[in-house]
């Protein structure tokens, strides 16, 4: 899909629920995956969205960008709203006959999901919830001033885990979300990135024709937090998936299917070093990170390989 | 400020702007209308006729394609009287005929509780292909390039290149792959080499020289070179590596 | 050919000059030499005039006009002399040198030449013909006097002083309002006012307009289009000037069907001389008043009679129509205003120009006025082109004018408006013919296609017939026309194969309910009709095809079988033109036989026994 | 063959929307449209290949096929269908062992069907090349043909 490149793009509708004049950093690329999701939502659609940069800057009061109906929880229970939310018109089309096809939609942001909202989506999982849940995964708590979370990966420097004299950032490994959320035997779960708008529309799209839940985790890259010039931000996406740090993937029941595989991953060097979070990496640490990153790549291979029933 | 109309969509009134259409109006609002044939870059063409509605202006109702009738200033409109909705569902009875393996239309059917055509097994057919024309009509107007058309008439009517043979002006974009409703159009990149099936073609990828990822059709980079007046060798980097 | 004319005296003076000549008194013979007369013969018959006249020299006494249709092509070659209104019909080649001798040297009738009637004998005078007497040819009763491809013939009976009225006499406006008053309506099938059409597309907004005649007469079993363009082109011609004045437009086009050459041929020509005689082109008649015309070959689609369909064609597209929402007096042509009317619209323009609009409204009936050319064929004895009142019933058109039906047979059914219209039963008979009351009945005007059938026509086999025509003619582009219409030709497919059942019926009136709501243009929301309209006024005979598996009139092959009766005297032609040596000779005077495996009821044994000992079952 | 299609071109001013005339002299000069010559025209006249063939394709007036040295048309119009039109097409068929739109094998005829030619009242009607045949019966097929 992304090799459709420059006639496509311009049969991609033009309708944009997420207003323009909102307060995103330049260069947010987690707003711009938020866009292209609300695209292939389309209107009828309710939104629970969690604490969190895209609550942040598209309602401050009393304005808001949102032009689908949108509601603001706590950073905790985006999941549990959602769930709510999708009882209640279940009830009233038993009740009252309603027949709109109206989709509910949980979202948050990395420290949302991963962390403060983790056990309230992992319930919504489990009771089956017909519903999606986006995690836009920038890999801190960005706006409260750049803080480390669960998504946060190895080696990178935050306010909460700086890199120094004693510390070389973050050191421990980034929480694998979508691992978590297919461990509930969801119906379907899949990886994207904010640099591949296709890539995000047709999942989207894919799960909104689910029944039951889905999960996707979409990486977004956030220039601000992650110390990178904003007009690198599509770069930096396809780096990361191109280097096989972020690989993206779908499980459709249980089911692995690999959509970018390259012949030879890019050296992780390319994508650490564009970035003021990772400058302090010294040769052994890039190279222990290079190696996690081709093991957990080729375990992705692997599992896409094995089709069902064999 | 573009003059304003006051129109009834199922019972509530809607404000909108002169010249746009039923469909979109209806749209922008939430209401769902399906379509088949219908993508809003590309002109509406009317084919599928599944986005049908009922219009009541002054003592005359009928039935209307929302995708072209255009809004006026108290124009009651329904999208899913009795009426319409045994118009679309026929609509899908005859398109299952036409395409009774196809799984965008199956579902679609089955919204609307067609679950096999009404006519006899015999005359089942297993297309893929509406004929909405919207890979003709990307081509022509989003793409410019016009590789393939619309030959024949009446039921054999299809999309197809020129002389049923390889489409010798296409330039391997995928539009067509893209904007087709039933995914009839069947495309695919692969080592290096993309293949459009029903067009009888296929390109080769350009490779980017610096990370070797092939990243768009050799044909297609060409035709931009030339229309945008770049030099030789501008496209040999992919725009990740420039 | 006369100079330029560059002022309305100078037209009249040669009106003046020509009408002089044609007043000389000299006798005077018209031949038809129209499309439908050439399967007669007509050409070597015209040659043969040309030839004998001239091995005479007699060229100065005799006024020798070839024509356009006289209308009774039941009964052609035709020619009319004057004078005394002489009408002689299926004259041969060898009959020429006696009617050169004769009737125009010597003005001798000659009897056996006049049209014959049972009861009242030998007619000599047209007018006294039953087939003519209750026309009202005040559109296609020119085509005798004038040769279609002489602008002074049509000069010489007032041509073209309806177009120098207009010009100079009559405002735009006031045009509109005499067109208005006349209560016209388009001649295509529609109905629509055309004073009310050349009035919207007179206001709507743009500098450039458009004015189109339409003579892609598509529907099939009709040629009151291609009688009239081939037989008075100019006509058609004058009328479209003076709309494209009433209406402000500057350039015309005129679709013609390419399966009319004549047409074509005639309208070319027409076109080139009035172009020369300054009728046609830059500054018409000194007025200076500009407007062009270009003519348009279509290409062999019945649906590009469709408006939008025939203007995409005109912009060198494929004939696909469009919604009509924006209509096309406002949009059509290249987006731009634009006013079609029907060949026999335009031609009654210069007709109510010339007389008012009064005495055109008070030609038919109110709200249906002036009069309309039919072409009356099937299995009617007196098969031809004929213009009648609106408001005249069926049943004179049928019984009186027609003659009733061929071979002593009974009538069954009526078929107007082509693939658009329908079938209307025997008790339909003293139905108006009007706009209006044939819409009612289910069927429609159309472009006046009249189609007579008897009980040798199976009313399924028809339906399906039109479904079959109309399948292949669908543009293709929207479904419930493209698909819908091949569903339910399959379904009368299985009907005439005997593999019909109850249910089809219902699955048919509701694909032709939906086809009626749902289709992009006429030509889909009106294809059910044929099917409606036999299914409604013929239900027994579907039933009889789906409950006892039989064809009551012996049309549908599965259903039939040919047999051969105690009477065959075994004269052994049917053996000789079987295709199959299906028939074989036993002896003299005892009965063939037929072998039913063989047999692949073609028929041609049915036709060809004289005895009429083929019988169906 | 370049030169015929520019002599056709050129009387049409390079008019596109003159195309079905401009394809009907074509097929006029070559008795079908041949392939060389459309894509010239594409050409000439700055049309895609793809449109043109749509447009040859649309009308039933076009054939892309070489066709008989006689055309033979036989008319399904409704007014000949009531009489039989439709017997003497099989006819036809079956003597010359071609079906319609095809052209028999030492390429003498062309057949072809029409759906009304205008002279619906001697219906049924054939009509080869020029000619017209009207009231036609099963039995006057072979000497019509045996005319040519």
């Amino acid at each position: 899909m992304e090799t459709l490149s420059v006639y496509v793009p311009k049969l991609v509708t033009n309708k944009e629920y997420i207003a323009s004049g909102h307060r995103a950093c330049s260069g947010c690329g987690e707003v711009l995956a938020l866009r292209y999701v609300c695209k292939a939502l389309g209107r009828n659609t309710i939104i629970s969205n969690a604490t969190g940069c895209m609550e942040i800057i598209s309602s401050p009061l009393p304005e808001t960008a949102w032009e689908v109906s949108w509601i603001h929880t706590l950073f905790e229970n985006a999941a549990a709203v959602a769930s709510g939310i999708e009882s209640g018109l279940k009830a009233l089309k038993r009740k009252h006959g309603y027949i709109k096809d109206v989709k509910v939609v949980a979202m948050g942001g990395d420290g949302a999901t991963a962390d403060i909202g983790l056990q309230a989506l992992s319930g919504a999982l489990e009771r089956g919830h017909d519903f999606i849940y986006v995690c836009f995964d920038n890999e801190a708590y960005m706006n409260t001033g750049i803080q480390r979370s669960s998504e946060t990966p190895f080696g990178a420097s935050t306010t909460t885990a700086p890199s120094g004299k004693v510390s070389m950032g973050q050191h421990t490994w980034k929480k694998n979300m979508a691992a978590i959320a297919a461990a509930h035997n969801i119906p379907y779960v899949a990886t994207s990135c904010s640099s591949y708008p296709f890539d995000i529309m047709y999942k989207i799209e894919k799960a909104r024709k689910v029944k039951g839940p889905s999960y996707i985790h979409i990486l977004s890259v956030c220039p601000t937090g992650w110390r990178c010039p904003s007009s690198d931000t599509i770069k930096m996406g396809r780096l990361a998936v191109e280097t096989g740090v972020f690989p993206l993937y779908e499980i459709e029941n249980g089911e692995y299917k690999m959509n970018f595989d390259y012949p030879k991953l890019r050296p992780v060097e390319d994508y650490l070093t564009a970035q003021g979070r990772f400058r302090h990496l010294t040769k052994e640490q890039i190279a222990e990170i290079q190696q996690k990153v081709i093991v957990e790549y080729e375990k992705i291979k692997m599992l896409s390989s094995r089709k069902k029933g064999k | 400020m573009s003059e304003t109309v006051t129109l009834t969509i199922d019972g509530k009134k809607y404000t909108a702007e002169r010249g746009r259409t039923v469909l979109q109006v209806a749209t922008d609002n939430g209401i769902r209308i399906p379509t088949l044939c219908h993508n809003e870059a590309i002109e509406p063409y009317g084919a599928c006729r599944l986005c049908v509605v009922e219009v009541t202006r002054g003592s005359r109702t009928r039935i209307v394609t929302s995708c072209l009738y255009p809004v006026e200033e108290g124009l009651i409109v329904q999208t899913a009287s009795d009426r319409v909705i045994r118009n679309r569902k026929m609509l899908l009875d005859l398109l299952l005929a036409r395409c009774s393996e196809n799984e965008v239309i199956k579902n679609l059917a089955a919204e609307y509780g067609v679950t096999q055509p009404s006519f006899r097994q015999e005359y089942w057919e297993k297309n893929d292909c509406i004929v909405c024309g919207l890979c003709v009509r990307a081509c022509e107007q989003v793409v410019g390039v016009s590789a393939i058309s619309l030959v024949n008439r009446g039921i054999s009517k299809e999309p197809a290149p020129p002389f049923l043979e390889k489409a010798t002006d296409c330039i391997g974009c995928g539009s067509c792959y893209y904007v087709c409703p039933t995914h009839a159009i069947k495309m695919e990149d692969k080592n290096g080499v993309r293949r459009i099936h029903n067009w009888k073609v296929e390109f080769k990828l350009k490779k980017c020289s610096k990370c070797g990822i092939y990243w768009a059709p050799e044909a297609q980079l060409e035709y931009i070179r030339r229309k945008a007046d770049l030099p030789v060798g501008f496209f040999d980097i992919c725009p990740n590596c420039r | 050919m006369p100079s330029k004319l560059k002022s309305p005296k100078a037209l009249e003076a040669l009106q003046k000059k020509l009408g002089k000549v044609a007043d000389a008194g000299k006798v005077s013979i018209s031949v038809c030499n129209g499309t439908a007369c050439r399967p007669y013969g007509s050409n070597p018959v015209v040659e043969a005039f040309k030839t004998e006249i001239e091995k005479r020299g007699v060229a100065d006494k005799i006024d020798f006009r070839i024509t356009g249709c006289h209308g009774f092509c039941e009964r052609g070659p035709v020619a009319l002399i004057q004078p005394g209104n002489i009408f002689y019909q299926k004259i041969q080649v060898d009959d020429i040198p006696e009617i050169v001798e004769k009737t125009l040297l010597n003005r001798i009738v000659i009897e056996r030449l006049l049209f014959k009637n049972d009861s009242v004998g030998n007619i000599q005078a047209q007018v006294d013909i039953p087939f003519y007497k209750k026309q009202q040819r005040i559109i296609l009763g020119n085509n005798v006097k004038i040769d279609p491809t002489s602008i002074e013939d049509y000069i010489a009976i007032g041509g073209y002083s309806a177009l120098s009225k207009s010009l100079f006499e009559l405002k735009p406006e006031q045009i509109i309002d005499m067109v208005k008053a006349s209560g016209l309506r388009g001649r295509g099938g529609g109905g629509f006012p055309t004073g009310a059409k050349w009035e919207s597309c007179r206001n709507a907004h743009g500098d450039i307009k458009y004015v189109i005649v339409n003579a892609d007469e598509g529907d099939p079993g009709a040629y009151a289009n291609e009688g009239l363009l081939s037989g008075n082109p100019h006509s058609v011609l004058e009328g479209l000037i003076i709309g494209a004045y009433a209406i402000g437009a500057h350039q015309g086009y005129i679709y013609v069907r390419n399966e009319y050459p004549l047409a074509l041929k005639n309208i070319t020509i027409a076109m080139q001389q009035a172009e020369k005689l300054g009728l046609l082109g830059k500054d018409i008649l000194g007025s200076g008043f500009d407007f062009n015309v270009r003519i348009n070959r279509g290409g062999g689609a019945f649906v590009c009679g469709e408006s939008t369909a025939l203007m995409a064609s005109l912009e060198g597209k494929p004939g696909e129509p469009r919604a009509k929402y924006i209509h096309t007096v406002e949009k059509g042509l290249w987006e731009r205003p634009s006013d079609l009317n029907n060949v026999e619209t335009w031609a009654n323009i210069p007709l109510i120009i010339n007389n008012g609009p009064e005495w055109f409204s008070a030609i038919g009936s109110s709200g249906n006025t002036g009069t309309k050319i039919f072409s009356l064929t099937g299995k009617v004895n007196n098969t031809g082109l004929v213009e009648v009142p609106l408001g005249i019933k069926l049943r004179d058109i049928i019984f009186d004018i027609g003659g009733g039906i061929r071979d002593g047979k009974k009538f069954k059914a009526v078929q107007t408006g082509g693939p658009s219209g329908g079938c209307l039963p025997e008790s339909m008979l003293d139905l108006p013919v009007n706009f209006d009351e044939l819409t009612k009945a289910g069927s429609m005007m159309g472009s006046g296609g009249m189609i007579v059938m008897d009980e040798d026509n199976c009313m399924v086999d028809v339906a399906r017939y039109f479904l079959t025509f109309l399948e292949e003619e669908s543009c293709g582009k929207c479904v419930p026309c493209r698909e819908g219409i091949k569903r339910m030709r399959q379904i009368l497919n299985d009907i005439c194969d005997g593999k019909g059942q109850e249910s089809d019926i219902d699955l048919l009136k509701e694909l032709g309910a939906h086809l009626q709501d749902s289709a992009l243009c006429a030509l889909g929301s009106s294809a059910p009709n044929p099917v409606l309209t036999t299914i409604n006024y013929f239900h027994d005979e579907y039933m009889a095809h789906i409950r006892d598996k039989k064809c009551p009139a012996g049309v549908c092959k599965a259903l039939i079988h040919f047999y051969i009766k105690d009477n065959c005297p075994g004269c052994g032609l049917c053996v000789k033109a079987c295709p199959t040596n299906a028939i074989t000779f036993v002896e003299k005077r005892k009965p063939v036989i037929l072998d039913q495996s063989k047999c692949i009821k073609c028929r041609t044994c049915y036709d060809i026994c004289k005895m009429g000992a083929v019988g169906i079952e | 063959m370049k030169d015929k299609v520019s002599e056709i071109v050129k009387k049409y001013n390079k008019d596109k929307s003159q195309l079905v005339s401009i394809l009907q002299d074509i097929q006029a000069e070559y008795n079908y449209l041949p392939r060389e010559a459309l894509n010239k025209l594409s050409k000439k006249l700055d049309i895609p290949q793809s449109q043109i063939y749509s447009m040859a394709t649309f009308f039933r007036a076009f054939s892309l096929k070489p066709r008989g040295k006689h055309i033979i048309n036989v008319c399904l119009g409704t007014a000949c269908h009531v009489r039989g039109g439709e017997l003497i097409a099989e006819s036809l068929e079956r003597q010359l062992n071609v079906k319609r739109g095809g052209t028999t094998a030492d390429g003498k005829f062309t057949l072809e069907s029409v759906n009304c030619m205008g002279c619906c009242a001697t219906g049924p009607v054939v009509k080869i090349d020029e000619e017209y045949f009207g009231h036609m019966t099963n039995d006057k097929v072979e000497p019509m043909l045996k005319k040519y």
